[in-house]
């Protein structure tokens, strides 16, 4: 059977990356607890002014862009698998199904005949 | 046969002497429902054939006895994309007819006749415009269309007429609407389909239809001499709605002559077509949507005033075509008895000096959405 | 029947192996303390069968009183209990973990070549949390029962019944984590642990299934939970999120709940289908026919799945818009179910086909759920579900499809690999027999039912108008049939666990890994780590095994 | 080899990454520790998906009445102290990175450097618990626990809550408007209190994990444990940075 030449390179489990275990030194941890401090000081100073509808949008994107942080640095997913990476994907995928369609009824229920 | 089994001689019988498959089609929607429900299940019946058909054929054929060696076959890119592409083409076929269907269901024409209904555990109260009120029954006429404001008390509550193929949930807090227009006189069912607690199953009562004439002789029997907007008015004087609205030009708040239909502003920006729902918001949460223009100043009679008595108003502002009767009303206010609570009452003693405190009885109806 | 491919070894010299998971060690502790998935698969079987009975009797309760239009069996709050209890049982404690947590908890690492699931001890624990909650939905019963109907709908739930509803939310609540538990170790062994050569594509397509499945415990049941904590916070202390005299919405609850239940429903008969796809494969001798297909389509349920769960709320006050965009999705996944019914027919194709019992199972479940799925489109179909819902047609549809569907196959499957589980064959007459006249009784019990949901009967009704009367006694007869039918099984399995004939390794002539190790297996599975060389339902591979006539037994 | 290289044979000791020396720590259905560690984080990751989720529906219900009770949730807002919110912030912030050193600690087999990260996130986390219960209780003081005599006071009479009033200016709201703020706090103390119990939870861990790190559990390669629970901490953290954007930051100008 031609499988079996393939068998010899053929790993335990597919998704094993390049680099199995990747360490992320402190240099890395304090620019990024600087940075996350430094957006803690933004949002909070940002909700002082009016910005109008901005605000939330504001205060909204600060806070993803500082959860990315903890993400990809702190939980080093930027270093992880593909599989890890799909599975952060596939939580915020779902995620985002919950709270899009179910607010999609309600913003909908406002245009007309209930 | 009878002499096996009596009681099963009596089902058979029965059975085959009410034999039916779908419920009797009473309604102008009926018809359609059923054409489409028609379509489906001759679908499903050839989709089933088929796997059945195919299933037995192949068990016949290639059974081991017949086919001892069997022939490995991969798969069919051809085969599978024709099973995605018909099932998917009828499927989409039965949701866009469905669609319109649903869309025909809950968009009452605009020449309907509006009937109130309240639901609690565990019955069903209409209201007619006329002032008629009728408890786990609802008459109605022959050949015009009937629009249906549905709320309920307490639960989740479902008003269904299977005769009509039409249905539609009663929920606490929030108007909600079907119509229909009955075509054959007669008395069908009424279900409560939402399950709403120990006697779900005994919320149940009949729909009458009766031809036009009949319905009004129905009507002139039943009638309890106030309508439902002169009970409305009634509540507008003991509630001093017309402390604000009343069309002077210091009041406080806007005028409500010809406000059902109409398109308002908003503070917040945005317009909002004022109907059933909107006027029943107004009056319970006014702070939701401030007409612009006006200060956030009503107050709201959440707690004050039962979901009848919201009807009432609702149904009298809807008829509100010029300020001449709220001025009326202001003279008055303080004559008119508490009419909330006691709608039976004929209408002599709608003059008599029987003041009484405001909507006691509706707040202690109220009270039971917070058991 | 005639032919048949069961092949046993010679009964009078053939022998249990004597060590085996079964035999490994002794003592009830060893069994409580197990970390070994093939041990926590039969205390699985064990306790389920033991829900599913309670629920099945629960199911006959309702049905007497049907019998007659007038509520004379029972008051009408006994007879809510009784189908709210008969509901909470049969999916929360039979269903949902049925096929995955036996068959599949006892199959997956076997079928992928691992020497157990990823984490024995959640596993464990999975099997201790469903316990809890099975107790604790035991003692509500006893306590006087709950009356909320499954769906806990508020704000009945929250403010209007004062039946157990705590003790009933949180044996839900602690179910649905036994069972998230599942799913996640599913998923992680399913990734982790294929042996060499088991790529995703050589997998059983019952793994496939487990997995779109385990897709679903892991990213939908927190949900439910968390929509039953505030169910139960409602209630304690009134927070208002759902009660619409504070301003909440009782909708609101709707769309979490159905959020976890819809998926639910996939949850359920995802694994049923993994089931079919190896029997029919087996007993056609044939590969399944779109292999990719078929994984496929499992993985696009689970993933449609999440999106159509509003169906359940058509005409509860949703918006129009939603229900349109609803509709449209709940057709787009009614459509990887008929990919799969097709496949399997095809299957058939060309096969050499025999009909043992699992078989049967099996053509009772592609009819039953091809007419149970299609009447689920007619509900899918905005303006149908308007007459439909809340009716029979409702309770019918998922009687088809949970116990046409599911059941069938939880049966097929059992009967399937019993020989795998316990190294002994069931009695094959008597259980043609049985498969027979489930599907006879079932029929019987259900197909009624869509008629008088058409006819407008409503469900949850303790009474109903004497003209449905004679379908119902139709009903009931059938269930009467229908309840032999299930419980013919459970006497000639546990017959068979002592008389029954010796099975050997492999008494179907099936492909899959679980079936070239000795039955019942090893604790540790396999002595050496398998290596995977050939496609899966590979049975040219199989032949030229056996000319070889490799044991495999260890022994 | 042909065909019979199947499973009949096994074959090959243990497929392709073999290790001689077997770990204690190695459980026996596994074929390596690199599998081990992988399987544990990977179940971890999942764990972490169902706590998504489980919080979602506590956001959709967020996200719902904030869209039809502004103002409630506006005066709402205005009741938390921002300072309070700030700090905390700051310090699980923090807290999260010296869980990060911890990690990095465990993996380089630095076992002081361990306990000493572990120490100050569990101190940390404890001080954070500690401002969350100063907060609790000044909103118990002020009868804005949903359900329990809530009182309305604030709102409707802003004026009467001088500390607020005086920094915000609140116009009162309605009376029904006024209600609705119970529905902002019932879903305040749901979110932060859910967030507390994971810290609670999180602290217990910490505790344990603390007691087994000075005894060199974790610095001697098995470091699986403390990167699953890094993962957890983190993403309580996470969970935290969305709140309080959500629940403190509404309308503060
Ligand atoms: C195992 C469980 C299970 C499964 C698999 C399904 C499958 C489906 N269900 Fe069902 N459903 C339930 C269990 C299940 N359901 C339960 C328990 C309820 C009630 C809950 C309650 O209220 O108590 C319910 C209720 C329910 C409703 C809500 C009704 C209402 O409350 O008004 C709807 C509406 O859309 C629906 C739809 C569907 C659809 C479209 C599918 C589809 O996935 C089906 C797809 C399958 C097929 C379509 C069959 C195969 C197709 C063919 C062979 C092709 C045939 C050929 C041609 C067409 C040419 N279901
Ligand atoms: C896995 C799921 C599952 C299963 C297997 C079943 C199995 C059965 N169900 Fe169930 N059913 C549900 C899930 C299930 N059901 C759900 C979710 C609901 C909705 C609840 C709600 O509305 O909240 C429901 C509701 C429901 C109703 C509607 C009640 C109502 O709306 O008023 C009915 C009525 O006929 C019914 C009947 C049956 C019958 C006859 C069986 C049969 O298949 C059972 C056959 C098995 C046995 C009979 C047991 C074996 C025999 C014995 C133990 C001996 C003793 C036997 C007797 C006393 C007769 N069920
Ligand atoms: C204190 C004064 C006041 C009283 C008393 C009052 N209202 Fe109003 N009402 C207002 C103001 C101001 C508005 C416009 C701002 C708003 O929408 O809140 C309004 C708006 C409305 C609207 C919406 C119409 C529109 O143009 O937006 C309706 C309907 C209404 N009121 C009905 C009633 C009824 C019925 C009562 C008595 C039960 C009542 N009101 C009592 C002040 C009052
Ligand atoms: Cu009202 Cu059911
Ligand atoms: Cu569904």
């Amino acid at each position: 059977m031609s499988e079996q030449i393939e068998l010899g390179e053929h790993q335990h489990h597919d998704e094993q990356d390049e680099d199995a275990h990747h360490i992320v030194g402190p240099g890395v941890y304090v620019i990024i607890l600087i940075a996350l401090l430094v957006g803690t000081a933004l949002t909070v100073w940002a909700s002082f002014i009016d910005l109008g509808p901005w605000n939330p949008v504001i205060a909204l994107a600060i806070a993803t862009t500082k959860a990315t942080l903890v993400v990809l640095f702190f939980m080093h997913v930027k270093y992880s698998t593909k599989l890890t990476k799909l599975t952060v994907g596939a939580g915020i995928f779902t995620f985002l199904t919950l709270v899009s369609l179910t607010l999609a009824d309600y913003i909908s229920r406002a245009w007309g005949s209930w | 046969m009878n002499h096996i089994s009596p009681v099963l001689w009596e089902f058979l019988v029965k059975w085959l002497t009410n034999f039916a498959l779908i419920p009797p089609e009473a309604s102008k929607i009926a018809p359609q429902m059923d054409a489409l429900l028609f379509f489906m299940v001759l679908v499903s019946l050839i989709g089933l054939t088929i796997v059945t058909l195919l299933v037995t054929s192949f068990c016949i054929l290639y059974s081991k006895g017949r086919h001892p060696v069997a022939v490995q076959v991969e798969g069919s890119t051809l085969l599978e994309a024709t099973w995605t592409i018909i099932p998917l083409g009828l499927f989409l076929v039965m949701f866009v007819w469905g669609a319109l269907i649903y869309f025909r269901v809950y968009t009452p024409p605009a020449n309907a006749m509006n009937i109130y209904v309240v639901g609690k555990q565990w019955m069903w109260k209409a209201e007619h415009p006329g002032g008629q009120h009728e408890i786990n029954s609802l008459h109605i006429p022959t050949g015009k269309p009937i629009q249906l404001t549905l709320i309920s008390q307490d639960v989740f509550h479902s008003f269904s007429i299977p005769a009509f193929r039409v249905k539609r949930e009663a929920i606490p807090g929030r108007y909600t609407t079907v119509w229909f227009e009955a075509t054959t006189p007669g008395t069908y069912h009424l279900f409560c389909t939402q399950y709403c607690g120990t006697n779900h199953s005994q919320m149940v009562g009949d729909i009458v239809v009766l031809t036009p004439e009949g319905y009004r002789k129905w009507l002139d029997e039943s009638t309890s001499g106030m309508s439902l907007a002169q009970n409305g008015e009634r509540l507008f004087a003991s509630l001093s709605c017309a402390a604000c609205h009343n069309a002077r030009p210091d009041a406080r708040g806007p005028s409500l002559a010809n406000v059902y239909g109409a398109k308002l502003a908003l503070s917040s920006g945005g317009t909002v077509t004022a109907d059933d729902a909107y006027l029943r918001e107004s009056i319970l949460n006014p702070s939701q949507h401030v007409t612009q223009g006006y200060a956030p100043i009503m107050p709201t009679y959440q707690g004050q005033i039962s979901e009848e008595g919201v009807i009432a108003l609702v149904e009298f502002i809807k008829n509100l075509n010029s300020d001449y009767r709220i001025q009326q009303t202001l003279n008055t206010t303080d004559l008119l008895p508490e009419s909330e609570g006691s709608p039976r009452r004929p209408g002599p003693a709608a003059g008599g000096p029987a003041a009484k405190a405001p909507a006691k009885q509706g707040s202690a109806a109220q009270g039971m959405v917070k058991q | 029947m005639s032919a048949t491919i069961v092949s046993l070894p010679d009964q009078s010299t053939a022998r249990i192996p004597k060590v085996n998971y079964l035999t490994k060690e002794n003592g009830i502790l060893s069994w409580l303390l197990t970390g070994d998935h093939k041990r926590i698969a039969i205390l699985y079987l064990i306790s389920l069968s033991f829900f599913f009975f309670i629920g099945g009797a629960l199911a006959g309760l309702i049905r007497l009183e049907l019998l007659t239009p007038q509520t004379d069996l029972m008051a009408t709050d006994t007879y809510n209990k009784v189908f709210t209890m008969h509901g909470v049982i049969m999916i929360f404690f039979f269903l949902v973990p049925s096929v995955p947590a036996t068959l599949g908890n006892f199959l997956i690492p076997l079928m992928i070549g691992a020497k157990d699931l990823a984490l024995p001890k959640i596993n464990l624990l999975s099997w201790y949390l469903y316990i809890a909650g099975g107790i604790l939905a035991i003692y509500t019963m006893a306590a006087g029962g709950v009356d909320t109907g499954w769906t806990f709908t508020t704000p009945l739930s929250t403010h209007y019944v004062n039946t157990n509803v705590l003790t009933t939310g949180l044996a839900v609540f602690i179910a649905g984590f036994s069972s998230i538990f599942t799913g996640l170790n599913f998923i992680v062994t399913i990734h982790k642990m294929r042996c060499p050569g088991m790529t995703w594509f050589r997998l059983p397509l019952f793994v496939w299934a487990h997995y779109a499945a385990s897709i679903l415990m892991v990213l939908a049941t927190p949900v439910v939970a968390i929509a039953i904590v505030l169910v139960a916070l409602e209630r304690t202390i009134g927070i208002g999120v759902f009660d619409p005299a504070k301003g909440g919405d009782p909708i609101l609850f709707q769309h979490l709940f159905w959020f976890y239940s819809h998926p639910a429903v996939y949850i359920m008969i995802l694994p049923g289908m993994g089931v079919i796809s190896e029997t029919i494969s087996t007993f056609s001798r044939k590969r399944v026919f779109g292999y990719t297909a078929v994984a496929f389509s499992s993985v696009a349920i689970a993933v449609f799945g999440f999106f159509v769960w509003a169906h359940h709320m058509f005409i509860m006050g949703i918006s129009n818009y939603a229900v349109l965009v609803f509709s449209l999705l709940t057709m787009l996944v009614a459509v990887p179910s008929a990919i799969k019914i097709f496949n399997w027919t095809f299957t058939l194709y060309k096969g050499s086909i025999t009909f043992e019992t699992p078989m049967l199972y099996t053509f009772g479940f592609m009819g039953l759920f091809t007419i149970g799925g299609l009447t689920g489109v007619f509900l899918g179909t905005s303006g149908t579900d308007i007459h439909l819902t809340e009716t029979y047609f409702i309770v019918a549809h998922f009687h088809f499809v949970m116990v046409g569907g599911m059941l069938m196959a939880f049966l097929a499957g059992i009967h399937f690999w019993w020989p795998k589980m316990t190294g002994r064959m069931y009695p094959e007459k008597i259980s043609q027999l049985a498969a027979v006249v489930t599907f006879i009784g079932f029929n019987f019990t259900f197909f009624p039912q869509f008629i008088l949901g058409t006819l407008g009967m409503p469900r949850r009704y303790a009474s109903y108008p004497p003209e449905f009367q004679v379908l119902n006694v139709f009903s009931t007869a059938g269930a009467t049939i229908l309840g032999v039918g299930y419980l013919l099984p459970v006497l000639y399995l546990t017959w068979s666990l002592k008389y029954g004939a010796i099975a050997g390794n492999n008494p179907w002539q099936a492909t899959g890994l679980e079936w070239q190790v000795q039955s019942p297996p090893l604790t540790e599975n396999f002595t050496r780590t398998p290596i995977m060389d050939h496609e899966a339902y590979d049975y040219e591979w199989l032949e030229r095994q056996k000319e070889k006539e490799v044991t495999t037994s260890a022994g | 080899m042909p065909d019979s290289t199947a499973i009949a044979h096994g074959a090959h000791e243990t497929g392709s990454n073999t290790h001689d020396e077997h770990p204690p720590y190695l459980r026996h259905h596994f074929e390596s520790t690199e599998q081990q560690a992988d399987a544990a984080g990977f179940a971890m990751w999942l764990f972490l998906l169902t706590e998504v989720m489980f919080f979602g529906g506590l956001f959709t219900a967020y996200l719902i009445y904030r869209n039809w009770y502004y103002p409630a949730f506006v005066s709402g807002s205005h009741q938390l102290n921002v300072v309070w919110g700030t700090l905390n912030t700051l310090v699980l912030i923090i807290s999260s990175f010296t869980m990060a050193m911890g990690v990095w600690c465990a993996e380089t087999g630095r076992r002081r450097g361990l306990v000493l990260s572990l120490s100050l996130t569990l101190i940390l986390g404890l001080g954070f618990l500690g401002i969350k219960s100063i907060e609790y209780a000044e909103k118990i003081e002020k009868h804005h626990v949903p359900g329990f005599h809530y009182s309305l006071q604030s709102f409707l009479d802003p004026q009467s809550d001088r500390a607020v009033f005086s920094e915000y200016h609140d116009k009162p709201l309605m009376l029904d408007m006024a209600r609705h703020t119970e529905v902002y706090f019932s879903l305040y103390f749901l979110m932060t209190g859910m967030h507390a119990l994971h810290m609670i939870i999180g602290i217990g861990i910490l505790g344990f994990m603390i007691f087994r790190a000075r005894a060199g559990a974790y610095t001697s390669g098995h470091v699986t444990f403390v990167e699953n629970f890094g993962l957890y901490w983190h993403f309580v953290d996470i969970i935290w940075i969305y709140l309080f954007a959500l629940l403190y930051l509404i309308s503060r100008h």
